[in-house]
């Protein structure tokens, strides 16, 4: 059977990783095509609750990146999103849900390599991990 | 049910070559909701474009979803056209399938499911879309100056003369700021004073400008466009009609003897005084802290002797109130004074002076008239040093920055010395030299080669006392870290460039940023160096960071051309992607519970609160409620919203939680 | 306890407080919480170990409200409730008399919010070492064993939202799980729907959340909440130096930051 | 008048036997920690030994928490719907008390009136139990308030009583129950000669149900219902482990290609419970909840259907995190002049 290709959601800021998938587009960097990526404003924008919602949605890893501190089009919103991430990622691995499938990055739009680096690595490390049954099974747990 | 209408672009071959446009247009007209979807080479282009608009039309679309480049690039373009065919621009966004898709993977059939996913992402974003509107908000246009220094001058000036009217405000008795204290300025030594008061008179007489001096902002309210602002006028007890400025008050004031502000304590002033002779307004003060009236409740000489009566030992503060639309924020900055300096003498060697002190000695309007001599002793100093970075660049010090302007006016200093005192020695202490700048480099050249100063390339450790000479000690790194040491007669610091006493507190009024040397910070340190995180309060010059003279009137120009644009219409209007705080039927009126913490989130401080009321007026709860005016859509506070009561227009919870759930 | 009597009846008698809310007896050698309205009813109030429910819940409570103003019998985590809720709008100072208990039982004179502050930064926070040993217990387990320990006990979970009824910080009138455009959480008891219940509402009450241990008494199937609750505060001290209810002035770890917050985890 | 037989302690396991190798699955109490719950058992050894009341009832065998009723498909433009196959399996639930027991036919009555529930119909069919009468009972227990008792066989295929010997009696009710004797015939001895009633909890009658549902007729409108409950904090937990609320909500979860249309649990406590789509809510506050929990209970169901829909187990009180003590409030409420 052919190998696994995980299924990777990424959330991305508006003004720096979006335009630096961009730039990587028009440099013609060539990356991994698991990655689907959704737009918003800033960091500062994406709920916690989007990362369980692309878990349920079947994703295996997820990836969450946007302005680099110091460069966010709105000044502290990425700062505000490290902190909502410093906590969930510690809680998530409480609750033994293996943090390896959650990727934070700060890429800006000039780093249009770098992003085509950081899909292809998370890529490559989720593959190693497998499908994530783990949490698509529990929505059938407890059902009759 | 929604009525949506699917454009794939070919992009010639730039989507095509590794993308099956008809394949996704045909997967796509079998997602509900969609009930139009078309390939097409260039959407961008008039065929394609009439494409749209004749869908919009013929099929009734409720939304329109352009799979092409990136939003980023076209998206604007779409909008437009559909804004023009009647549908809300609003209604039509862009899935990125060339710069996310095509250009960065191989042709294959995943890649084409790549592109089917990325435009159905979009497909479910725009069934949820809501038709939004520009927001206006009415705008006031009458800027509020804060800061009479050259910066100020130059910004108050330029929107005067745009037509609109300004209030500058200053706290000193006189606009003038640091500049009109310089004697001569780099690199072209042509007289401050000589090109800086021109300009303070025509403050003082432009029609469209209300000049408040003595005095400062006590309070500021409201948003871009409608700021309300409280300035506290001093009372400088003297009836500013009445006073001719005739100066005799001053003569017959018994107390003499007060280190003068101006000549920065080189000089002395009486307890009412003018600071300086071109001074704008020119009319005295009464300093309270130093009149014998105010301290002992007799003396009264100058009301006795002011031929005009002007005198009002009962004046009070009086609080000026004024609607403005936008605010500069020029507020310059301060030196460090020689006292901070333990290793030079703590301030207690009279002839160890700073920069600014030495400008007085310099100017010919200063108090020896432009004579260099010692404050000790009054003699002319046959060797002086002049140490650079003296607190800047000194982590020691708390100052890790460079202030920029002493290596330019140390060599002017330099120069000035050997130009007045031709046989005397010159010696400057520096760490590097940083003449970057028209003329800059040229003008340190000329200091060094013509004028033979001598540049000693290293710290000064030491300044010591020693019968009469003040002994340097120091090393010079370029000579294989020798120690040097100098006799000399006066030593001149460079002391540091740091932010404006009270800078913090006006800061917090005005809710803008500030660094942590209290300098006011900028909204983008790249892109938006004269906007502040609160719209429509602008900088200008050094309360954002050390400046020369020319880059604080480019920044001032600059800040008062972003005002003159605010002033350019009578409503502002901006993109509608802004948050809003939900309302929902009694009891509940708003799942928003009222405990504000989107307020303290929120990088804008766009966040308000607002009472919810009965019919008779009882209070049945305190919402968030976001001021439209000011909230630039980032969204921080939807994440933190644990009700979810507060949501982003545009990006809203119900959107992207559908752009999800098509994965 | 007669002190406790005597400060209620004052309370009553003087008219300062309308109601004392505070513990009485209650079946199965339960304490539970009373109403106390007349003076003389003042007696039923009692003070002990069993008395652990933290009555803050019932300050934002329509009914209760209704009866007018309310003194309050607190406990170190009641008093840290009120901070917090205060910090968080939902109560001024005035609103509520407070008859401070300390530790050992006795009263203590609490006449405002400062007074509160000073009070509890006299007292340790720490967790108590079963509490300690328990939560390290969890740490120290492989993330299979977590995934397995938390989905069973998640298993068991029948939403009946006891953890959020009694607890005084889940006071939303809409609670984000009843929020259905979008249906955030899964309504359902099924793992998925127990699991995003239980991780979402740890997370609002991150930095919020003052130890009091109700969610975990409330819940009927004992499914031990108030650990995810005490990990992430131990997360928040650690991270950002913060300890919730701890002032009356909004000081939140997810609505503040500093610049140089650890991201080593960030690419 | 049920046929009455004697099974030694040691004969149990072979009665597990038999009803394992004819396809049964046997649920009993299960100790976990200090949670006792009905799961599935292979062996007597595995059952909890001293135990008044697990913390949820039995009633989930036959209304499950969360339970699948159908799914559907978007297909091009159209939607499939895929009905639920229903084949629950045979199950024997082992330990019930009567009380609980006597739940079940509270249930069929609600399920089984106007439209009769496939889903439940069809769990119920499957299940026999076999009940325990109560040799103690504890202060939140008041079965015999509500027409129950710690012997009562309503409800029980079998009903065991253990005498001290530690052997049981065992009364043989139903046809379902003969079914279970005739799997084992041999293991089921003549009925010895101890009175039933000796080993039998004292379950002490706290009031009468047909005063109190006779006083409810008229007892809307009065105060003691925001009295009572003052402290109640507007959970779900005694709905959730209540052996005969039946309340449920209809939720489905889809995505881009379809989804499952599910069965949950309600609970009148929920302030979201009968809320209008128009924001207005008929039971505004937690005392207006609580007056029709008890209403539903005490009036409704007894009107509608001559049946109390409560069986006196006590679980709600047990599982309150405000000790909302429900036999004390119903106690209180018929005491009222």
């Amino acid at each position: 059977m052919a190998e696994f290709e995980p299924k990777i959601i990424a959330f991305v800021c508006n003004w720096c990783t979006y335009a630096g998938a961009d730039l990587t587009g028009t440099s013609r960097i060539k990356y991994a095509t698991n990655v689907r990526m959704i737009r918003l404003p800033c960091t500062g924008r994406i709920d916690f609750m989007l990362l369980l919602k692309a878990f349920a949605q079947g994703a295996d890893g997820v990836i969450v990146s946007g302005c680099h501190p110091g460069d966010c089009h709105y000044t502290a919103g990425n700062y505000h999103a490290r902190r909502r991430w410093i906590l969930f990622r510690s809680l998530l691995d409480f609750v033994g849900f293996d943090t390896r499938r959650v990727h934070f990055a700060w890429v800006s739009a000039a780093e249009g390599a770098k992003w085509a680096q950081v899909v292809n690595s998370v890529v490559n490390e989720v593959r190693e991990l497998g499908p994530f049954e783990d949490y698509q099974k529990l929505a059938r747990v407890g059902v009759e | 049910m929604s009525r949506i209408g699917v454009f794939i672009c070919h992009c010639g071959e730039n989507i095509a070559a590794t993308v099956d446009p008809v394949k996704v247009a045909e997967t796509m007209s079998r997602v509900p909701g969609v009930v139009h979807a078309v390939d097409y080479k260039y959407m961008c282009s008039d065929p394609g474009q009439n494409l749209i608009i004749e869908a919009i039309k013929e099929k009734g679309l409720t939304g329109v979803v352009v799979a092409a480049c990136s939003p980023r690039m076209h998206e604007p373009t779409f909008r437009k056209v559909c804004a023009e065919s009647g549908l809300n621009p609003f209604l039509c966004e862009m899935a990125n399938i060339r710069e996310h898709c095509s250009w960065v993977h191989e042709k294959s059939d995943i890649t084409t499911d790549k592109a089917i996913d990325l435009v159905r992402v979009i497909v479910e974003k725009v069934k949820r879309n809501a038709p939004l509107y520009d927001i206006k908000v009415p705008v006031t246009k009458t800027a509020l100056v804060i800061g009479g220094g050259i910066a100020g001058i130059q910004a108050s000036l330029d929107i005067a003369n745009a037509g609109h009217k300004v209030i500058l405000v200053e706290r000193d008795p006189s606009i003038g700021g640091h500049m009109i204290q310089l004697s001569e300025t780099f690199p072209t030594l042509d007289c401050s004073q000589c090109i800086m008061t021109p300009r303070m008179v025509e403050v003082a007489q432009h029609p469209n400008i209300t000049l408040y001096t003595y005095s400062e902002v006590e309070e500021l309210d409201g948003f871009i466009g409608n700021f309300k602002v409280k300035i506290r006028k001093k009372a400088r007890s003297v009836d500013e009609n009445l006073c001719t400025g005739c100066g005799v008050c001053m003569q017959k004031c018994p107390r003499k003897k007060i280190p003068s502000e101006y000549e920065a304590g080189m000089g002395m002033r009486t307890a009412i005084y003018i600071p300086f002779a071109q001074a704008v307004p020119n009319k005295p003060v009464i300093d309270k802290d130093n009149c014998l009236y105010y301290l002992k409740g007799k003396c009264k000489i100058c009301e006795k002797n002011c031929p005009a009566e002007a005198i009002r030992f009962d004046q009070e503060d009086e609080i000026i109130e004024a609607d403005v639309g936008a605010i500069v924020c020029a507020t310059g900055f301060d030196v460090l004074g020689t006292d901070s300096f333990p290793e030079y003498g703590y301030g207690k060697y009279k002839d160890v002076i700073t920069g600014l002190q030495f400008e007085r000695l310099a100017s010919a309007s200063g108090p020896t008239l432009g004579e260099i001599r010692r404050p000790s002793d009054g003699k002319e100093p046959e060797t002086i040093v002049f140490i650079a970075c003296a607190g800047s660049r000194d982590p020691a010090k708390g100052i890790e920055y460079c202030s920029k302007i002493c290596c330019m006016y140390t060599a002017k200093h330099a120069m000035l010395y050997k130009h007045k005192i031709h046989h005397g020695k010159a010696y400057v202490c520096y760490m590097d030299i940083r003449a970057g700048g028209k003329m800059y480099e040229e003008f340190v050249r000329r200091a060094i080669e013509e004028d033979g100063v001598n540049y000693i390339r290293g710290r000064v450790s030491r300044v010591y006392e020693q019968d009469g000479k003040l002994i340097v000690k120091g090393v010079d790194t370029l000579l294989g870290s020798q120690p040097v040491e100098i006799e000399a007669d006066m030593v001149v610091l460079a002391t540091a460039a740091v932010a404006n006493t009270g800078a913090e507190d006006l800061a917090k009024k005005l809710r803008v940023s500030y660094d942590a040397y209290n300098f006011l910070a900028e909204a983008h340190p790249k892109l938006r160096p004269v906007e502040t995180n609160t719209a429509g309060i602008f900088l200008a010059g050094a309360c954002q960071a050390p400046k020369d003279i020319p880059e604080a009137v480019a920044q001032a120009s600059g800040a008062a051309s972003k005002v003159s644009a605010l002033f350019s219409g009578d409503e502002l209007s901006r993109e509608p992607v802004i948050a809003v705080v939900n309302r929902c039927p009694p009891p509940v009126f708003s799942t928003c519970e009222g405990c504000f913490i989107c307020e303290q989130a929120c990088p804008y401080q766009a966040i308000e609160r607002e009472e919810i009321k009965t019919r008779d007026g009882k209070l049945i709860k305190v919402v968030a409620k976001v001021n439209e005016g000011i909230c630039q859509g980032c969204g921080t506070c939807v994440a933190v919203c644990r009700a979810k009561a507060i949501d982003l227009q545009g990006f809203s919870n119900e959107q992207v939680y559908a752009e999800v759930m098509a994965l | 306890m007669d002190a406790l009597r005597k400060k209620a009846r004052e309370l009553l008698e003087s008219g300062d407080s309308e109601v004392i809310i505070g513990y009485g007896e209650g079946s199965g050698n339960r304490a539970r919480a009373i109403f106390v309205q007349k003076p003389e009813e003042t007696e039923r109030l009692i003070l002990d170990d069993r008395c652990e429910q933290n009555l803050a819940v019932y300050l934002l409570k329509r009914e209760v409200k209704s009866l007018g103003k309310p003194a309050i019998v607190a406990r170190l985590p009641v008093l840290r409730t009120i901070l917090q809720l205060a910090a968080e709008n939902q109560l001024s100072d005035g609103d509520v008399a407070v008859i401070g208990i300390s530790p050992d039982g006795e009263l203590v004179d609490l006449p405002d919010f400062k007074a509160i502050e000073e009070y509890v930064d006299s007292l340790p926070l720490e967790l108590s070492p079963e509490e300690q040993e328990q939560l390290e217990k969890i740490k120290n387990m492989s993330i299979e064993d977590r995934w397995r320990f938390w989905t069973d006990e998640f298993s068991r979970c029948l939403k009946c939202y006891a953890c959020r009824a009694s607890c005084p910080f889940c006071y939303c009138s809409t609670c984000v799980v009843e929020r259905n455009i979008p249906q955030w959480i899964p309504v359902a008891p099924h793992g998925q729907g127990n699991l995003e219940w239980h991780v979402v509402r740890a997370m609002h009450l991150a930095g919020r959340c003052v130890n009091c241990g109700d969610c975990a008494r409330a819940c009927p199937v004992d499914i031990p909440l108030n650990l995810l609750t005490q990990k992430l505060d131990e997360e928040v001290f650690s991270n950002f130096g913060l300890k919730a209810g701890t002032t009356s002035e909004l000081n939140y770890a997810l609505s503040t930051f500093k610049p140089d917050d650890q991201e080593n985890f960030i690419r | 008048m049920a046929e009455k037989k004697l099974l030694k302690k040691e004969s149990l396991g072979q009665l597990f036997e038999k009803l394992k190798s004819d396809g049964r699955r046997i649920l009993a109490p299960r100790k976990k920690e200090n949670q006792i719950a009905f799961e599935e058992v292979s062996s007597p050894e595995e059952i909890a030994k001293e135990y008044i009341q697990t913390t949820t009832s039995a009633k989930f065998t036959v209304f499950p928490p969360c339970e699948e009723l159908l799914r559907y498909r978007f297909e091009d433009k159209e939607v499939q719907i895929e009905d639920r196959k229903l084949d629950p399996p045979p199950t024997v639930i082992f330990g019930l008390r009567p009380c609980d027991a006597a739940g079940f036919s509270v249930l069929d009555a609600v399920f089984s009136w106007d439209y009769q529930d496939a889903f439940f119909q069809s769990r119920l069919e499957k299940t026999s139990v076999i009940g325990m009468s109560c040799n103690e009972a504890d202060e939140y227990c008041f079965c015999t308030s509500v027409g129950g008792g710690p012997g009562n066989t309503k409800g029980s295929d079998i009903l065991l009583t253990r005498l001290g010997s530690g052997d049981y009696l065992a009364e043989i009710i139903t046809d379902k129950g003969e079914e279970i004797v005739s799997l084992a015939p041999d293991l089921f001895g003549p009925a010895p000669s101890d009175q039933k009633d000796e080993f039998l909890a004292e379950v002490p009658v706290r009031f009468e149900h047909k005063e109190l549902t006779t006083k409810l007729g008229a007892f809307f409108d009065n105060d003691l219902w925001v009295e009572q409950s003052l402290r109640c904090v507007g959970c779900g937990a005694c709905a959730f482990v209540c052996p005969v609320c039946v309340c449920f909500d209809i939720q489905d979860e889809a995505d881009k290609n379809g989804g499952t249309r599910l069965r949950c649990w309600d609970s009148c406590g929920f302030s979201l419970f009968t809320l209008h789509t128009s924001g207005h809510n008929p039971r505004e506050v937690q005392s207006q909840r609580w007056r029709q929990r008890v209403m539903h209970k005490f009036s409704y169901l007894p009107d509608r259907f001559e049946i109390v829909g409560c069986v006196g187990c006590g679980r709600c009180a047990r599982s309150c995190p405000a000790d909302m003590n429900l036999v004390e409030h119903l106690k209180e409420i018929v005491e009222t002049k």
